[in-house]
């Protein structure tokens, strides 16, 4: 099965797209497809841990199973502290 | 009211679009690019939103604020692209009947933002350049 | 800036004059005739003041801002004369490095406003007016 | 001796001036100003209880000596409930 992948901010820059689509085994996770998607870009793994992701634009954990078609999303971590935004 | 632009932010259309007969008050927020930033000079930002998960999340947290306070109308606008020091990033304005209920809801609308909306900025410093994200949601 | 204005109030040029290169947030707060008070249909609202003690007493509040939280710049105009349903009455704005001390104060600001400053409103109702003050402030 | 007194909303309805030129003996106390116009006023009566006084320009309790020049104003009362204003 296919599924699109959003590509945002840091994690757009390393894979160097901000859309890819992605053939995955039938019945797959969203942690499936992180790995996968780390070992074609290995500079993602220094990010995965503060990552999230959303599935069909919603916050997804991990264990999420996938479908044909869904949208998903690494949306890139908090770096550099608490008050981290201007305002 | 809920969007993303990269136009410059006007406070003026969101107090008319939220304004109605049985607003007694208005509050407003805007996010300003500041100078400096954690000690670094900043040049400029870059901001970049995932649109069509942003918007439902503004949509979600003015659903949030209705179920907290009497407020009559919730605008929430966040501007992406190059902003330069001074520029407006976000801008909310809340009316209601009364001022308690606006202003804590103008409060809460920055704080969630902040928590449930994608959007990132990356500070572009004199010296340097980092991808920023604020919060962190509890998935649900 | 403090002011006591006959014309419209708008909220841009308070922004604008808050604004520092320290600022990363602004918060405003507009007091607007409702259509219902105390469940009487308004007609129209007549604001008076007593500039030369209602100015200083703004400028006092301002005062009161600076010494609670870290702000950059506080502005307070209200409007007199004659106010249709929808006109603001009163405008506020607060800037700050942060957007809580911003938020706080411009909260701050207009409670604090209704107590100490003198300025009166007649409500002209469908079937009557009567004048209307709010807050007793402690004589010092 | 000579205060001003500048009179506002309720209080400018009745006296049917904004300002007023007051003569008192020397030394009066702002209690004795008020009772001087209520008598001039009875209608301001009414409001007394409720009223409060500045003295150039700040708030004053009513045994505050006035001096000769000093601005009055009286600040007419709430009326109406807790929540007065619109917003």
């Amino acid at each position: 099965m296919k599924v699109r992948v959003r590509c945002f901010a840091a994690v757009r820059e390393i894979v160097g797209v901000s859309e890819l689509v992605v053939e995955l085994p039938e019945g797959s996770t969203l942690d499936q497809l992180i790995h996968q998607l780390q070992s074609q870009f290995p500079k993602l793994q220094a990010l995965t841990g503060s990552l999230l992701f959303s599935v069909n634009r919603e916050y997804a954990f991990a264990d999420t199973k996938l479908a044909a078609g869904d949208e998903v999303a690494f949306i890139p971590p908090v770096s550099g502290g608490t008050d981290v935004w201007n305002y | 009211m809920f969007g993303i632009t990269d136009q410059p932010l006007l406070l003026e259309p969101l107090v008319t679009t939220v304004k109605r007969s049985s607003s007694g008050a208005v509050a407003t927020f805007l996010g300003v690019v500041r100078e400096q930033t954690r000690g670094r000079q900043v040049r400029h930002l870059e901001y970049e939103a995932y649109p069509e998960m942003a918007i439902p999340k503004m949509r979600e947290i003015a659903d949030e604020i209705r179920r907290k306070w009497e407020v009559d109308e919730i605008a929430i606008v966040h501007r992406i692209g190059r902003l330069q020091i001074g520029e407006a990033s976000v801008a909310i304005a809340v009316s209601a009947p009364h001022r308690r209920e606006a202003l804590a809801a103008c409060a809460y609308a920055i704080d969630r933002l902040k928590e449930i909306v994608p959007i990132w900025k990356k500070e572009v410093w004199t010296d340097g350049e980092e991808w920023v994200r604020p919060g962190i949601p509890q998935p649900r």
